[in-house]
């Protein structure tokens, strides 16, 4: 793997309050998957100290896109770059989604756990019911459409379809394999609904160095301390909640 | 010719730049990037004589110029480090140094006889970790406590025999002196500040351990004054750690006595940061007509 | 209705955020930026019996999240204070602490004597100074030193008394412990940290004197942690100091048992930051509820 | 005066190698002179963590310029600012150039020296002669040439004008007044041929506050500690010069 590469920023838009979708030009041969992430640095000197981990959104000829939300000082520092700004990124690291299954899927995301999951929804070559939860804005909607079977759509402030949690309209009997990313209660709901069936999640953790290094982002599962940046941050339901 | 090997305590080391405990895991991350052969030496992450799992929680928290870590000497254990990451390290053509961590006596003396059996090249003593049986203070605060576990694993190491002083140690002078005198045959300064940080909205402190450990650019000033000072205190080897980041930084710590420097939280930032780093000091030893390290080691 | 006022020592103030000494002059230059009277107190430049020079050569120096000084208690004298600095700090409607550095437990002893027929509110005793009688190494270091020129200097002290504690201290708790019996009404910490930067073109240290100290967000972590280990161990006031950037850090140190803070190379960066640590303090206490500091202090 | 103010840049030129002219939107009532300085933070977190002292180099409507040398990581990082990036920036500070001087003029800049000297030139009200000495490339020569009566170009390459030093062709003893800016043995060199006549220098030291509170600055004078940034940057050759 090549180190920290510095590549160009193409666009980084607000799609909607505080979340971005950010393009940058990407002139290497991709080999990245669907749930693997990449570790952003968008500043040029050492304050924020360590680079951020994001999700590969999407990948198209050339350009990856990210989408991310603003929670702190590095991503706020991101959503300031304009087009032209360079970027240095590190990627793509850890396990992804196991893509070749079979039987119903579903694919359900929580705010800006939607992120690694177009390109997901994209790369499964059957169709997928998509389940979307927000807290009031809704986005990506149109992009999930054009790849989903059936879209759903929930939102705490009743302001696009199902007003409360998107596990409140999740059918989890109609699906054979979920995937989920979001808030680990909901991820941890997810779960509860789909004991006995395939679930893979994505998970979070701060991280110093993204590949392995450091331990810093181990997590407990049932087979011991994982790193989510090298192990994951995909992991298997049983793997994650193995205390139930 | 420029000449940027150094010969530490009868270990040869191809360069002056060694991977720093915990940072470096056992190398295998690391190999993604380029081939181990290239650096100076690693240093394992702490070897405890059993496995063990880390701290819970949150271990990592950045801060202005650094991070606060929390890992807890996760590690597979002596054993498993012999099994598992040992055969794989001994075909790096890299120097070899067994951290080493305990929170007994018996625990350090169990595990370096250990690795007496085995082909690492050096033992790096790190006595920052908390001394269960005095009550959680670590045997590198005070300078007898040092003297004690030191002599007591020097009477059993086969191997030479490095001690890695904390920064938290109340003298760090007399520190190294008394565990020179215990038997060290060199000494690595420093290991991680100890830090704290709150959770102003929770009201709790960041770590389940509330205490964690500092590293990277913002502790550089300090550990490079403790490097200096030490240097000038006693006759045996150093190699110099704390925030170093570029090529600058390690010939400061040279420049203040050390033989080598270890990179630690940079390889986090910047995988390749060590190769740059030699890289560098080449090129500064070519510009400015310096032959061997030995010219300019404590110049300062 | 918040309370952000406290009672230290018998001295109110209207907040808990205090400039630091050094990093303030005696508040003239900041007057330009906004009315001194906003702010809780001040701490002066630190001021010697005679007047001081201050050091020969560089005195500021950039490191990661920080800098290096090496100004060197460059000050009127106390006389000097009295006469020109003094009369326009009364009119300022502010806490002010005379911070009082000394080579000499006969010199502190005199300049404490001189400020006790002032108008000044509060003293606060730097022994990070080198001791010129034990060869330099600086009163802050040994408990047992510091316990000599606290105890001396409480003797004539007519005004609450602060000691500064050094961060350098061998141990920041007995440190502390010892001041306190010594007669401090107050601990106030960290001074900055001993620290060093080397030219590496010139193969000198960068600082006439070698060693300099070091102050700013980097050091944060580690003066929050002393903060918090001395608040549990001792039952005097204490503000926290060491590189307070906004509010959350002022909060950090709050909850860790500080009563006040002072913020010293912040003002550098953006002379308004004081008055923005404030107000954020006030908005975070309105959001959650927060009456008084009492309710927060010390919960971690 | 109030604090750090963000302004947004408007162009940033390098116009020799690792020179730049810098210009920056200043809307607010300037009330700047030559020989005044800013303090500049082009970058969001605090890595650098302090601000840069830059020279005024020029005003114009709503316009401030500044002409700066890469040195280190403060002015490379500036150097990577382009059109429309925003700069936090403080001042005007210090103590000026005395533009109430009367007789004959000369300004001796080295180097990046001439930054201050433009403003400098334009705000004189005689005619003034300027002498520019430069290692290799000679910049800012067609500005210089429309304000001041004759100039005079040294460079230490021979690349244009004098080859040598700038010092070697000043001819002193036609000048009542003498402004000088640039490396300190330059400055010494000026001083020493001038003895006797008023010449004011621009100091330079490094500087943590720019506005007087650290004592960073001090420089030993004839009348004791002065601060660089407060009772300077410019002072009379008596001043800086009083051991001799
Ligand atoms: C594998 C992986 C993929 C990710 N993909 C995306 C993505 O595609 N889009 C996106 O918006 N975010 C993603 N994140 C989360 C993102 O990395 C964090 O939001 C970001 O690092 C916060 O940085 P900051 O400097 O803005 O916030 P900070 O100032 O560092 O922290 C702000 C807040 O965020 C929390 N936080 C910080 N880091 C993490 C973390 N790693 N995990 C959980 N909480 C954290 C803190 O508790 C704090 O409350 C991903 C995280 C991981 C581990
Ligand atoms: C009042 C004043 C006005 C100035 N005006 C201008 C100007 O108009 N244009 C311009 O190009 N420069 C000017 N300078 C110099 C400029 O401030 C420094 O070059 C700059 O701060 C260097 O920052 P850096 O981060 O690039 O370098 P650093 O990484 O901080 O240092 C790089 C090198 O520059 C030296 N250096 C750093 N700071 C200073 C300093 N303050 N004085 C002397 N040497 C220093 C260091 O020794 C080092 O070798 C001025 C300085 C002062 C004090
Ligand atoms: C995540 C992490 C884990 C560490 N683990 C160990 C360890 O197991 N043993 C040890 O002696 N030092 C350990 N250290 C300390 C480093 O080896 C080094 O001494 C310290 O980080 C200072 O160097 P730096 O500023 O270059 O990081 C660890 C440091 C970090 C950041
Ligand atoms: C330039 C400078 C001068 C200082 N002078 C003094 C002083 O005279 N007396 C003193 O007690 N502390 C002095 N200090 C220390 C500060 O008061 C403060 O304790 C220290 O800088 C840590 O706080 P900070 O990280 O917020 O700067 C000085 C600090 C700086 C940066
Ligand atoms: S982030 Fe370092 S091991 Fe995962
Ligand atoms: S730079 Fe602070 S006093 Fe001049």
């Amino acid at each position: 793997m090549k180190g920290y590469r510095r590549t160009t920023v193409k666009s980084n838009v607000e799609i909607a309050t505080n979340i971005y979708e950010m393009k940058i030009s990407y002139p290497y041969a991709f080999l990245g998957c669907p749930g693997q992430f990449y570790m952003l640095k968008g500043w040029k000197a050492m304050d924020p100290f360590l680079a951020r981990p994001i999700s590969i959104a999407d990948v198209e000829e050339n350009t990856l896109s990210f989408l991310y939300e603003v929670r702190g000082k590095g991503t706020y520092l991101m959503s300031k770059l304009r087009e032209g700004d360079s970027l240095e990124l590190l990627g793509p690291l850890g396990k992804g989604f196991d893509t070749n299954v079979k039987g119903n899927i579903a694919i359900v995301a929580g705010g800006i756990g939607i992120a690694p999951m177009i390109y997901l929804l994209k790369s499964l070559n059957s169709r997928v019911d998509f389940y979307c939860g927000f807290r009031d804005q809704a986005y990506y909607i149109d992009k999930i459409k054009e790849y989903a079977k059936d879209i759903f759509i929930s939102t705490e402030s009743g302001s696009l379809g199902h007003k409360g949690f998107i596990t409140d309209i999740f059918k989890a009997e109609k699906y054979n394999v979920v995937f989920t990313c979001g808030p680990l209660p909901m991820m941890k709901k997810v779960w509860d609904l789909c004991k006995g069936k395939k679930v893979y999640m994505s998970m979070e953790n701060r991280m110093a160095c993204g590949f392995g290094a450091c331990l810093g982002c181990s997590i407990q599962t049932k087979d011991g301390m994982k790193r989510v940046c090298k192990e994951g941050p995909v992991f298997s339901g049983e793997e994650v909640f193995f205390c139930d | 010719m420029i000449k940027t090997r150094v010969n530490i305590c009868g270990v040869e080391f191809k360069n002056p730049v060694i991977a720093a405990s915990g940072t470096f895991g056992f190398g295998r991350e690391y190999s993604d990037f380029f081939p181990l052969s290239k650096l100076g030496g690693i240093s394992t992450k702490g070897l405890t004589l059993e496995k063990r799992e880390g701290n819970k929680g949150i271990r990592i928290y950045e801060t202005t110029g650094g991070l606060l870590n929390s890992i807890g000497l996760q590690n597979p254990g002596i054993d498993g480090f012999i099994r598992e990451e040992l055969p794989y390290l001994e075909k790096q053509d890299t120097v070899i140094i067994a951290n080493v961590g305990g929170s007994t006596i018996e625990e350090y003396v169990k595990a370096v006889e250990r690795l007496n059996e085995t082909s690492i090249h050096m033992i790096e003593l790190n006595i920052s970790c908390p001394n269960v049986k005095e009550g959680g203070m670590a045997f590198g605060i005070k300078a007898e406590t040092a003297y004690e576990v030191v002599s007591q694993v020097k009477k059993v190491c086969k191997k030479p025999l490095i001690v890695k002083l904390s920064p938290n140690a109340e003298n760090i002078v007399h520190m190294a002196e008394s565990c020179v005198k215990a038997g060290a045959d060199g000494l690595s300064l420093v290991n991680t500040f100890s830090g704290m940080a709150i959770d102003i909205r929770l009201r709790k402190p960041v770590f389940d351990n509330i205490i964690a450990g500092l590293s990277g650019p913002c502790i550089k000033p300090i550990a490079l004054r403790m490097v200096y000072e030490v240097s000038k205190a006693v006759n045996v080897p150093i190699i110099g750690i704390g925030g170093i980041m570029n090529y600058e930084d390690a010939l400061e710590f040279i420049m203040a006595g050390a033989w080598a420097v270890q990179v630690g939280s940079g390889n986090f930032i910047n995988p390749y940061i060590s190769l740059e780093i030699i890289e560098g000091i080449e090129s500064f030893m070519l510009e400015e007509g310096i032959e061997g390290l030995d010219q300019i080691r404590g110049v300062v």
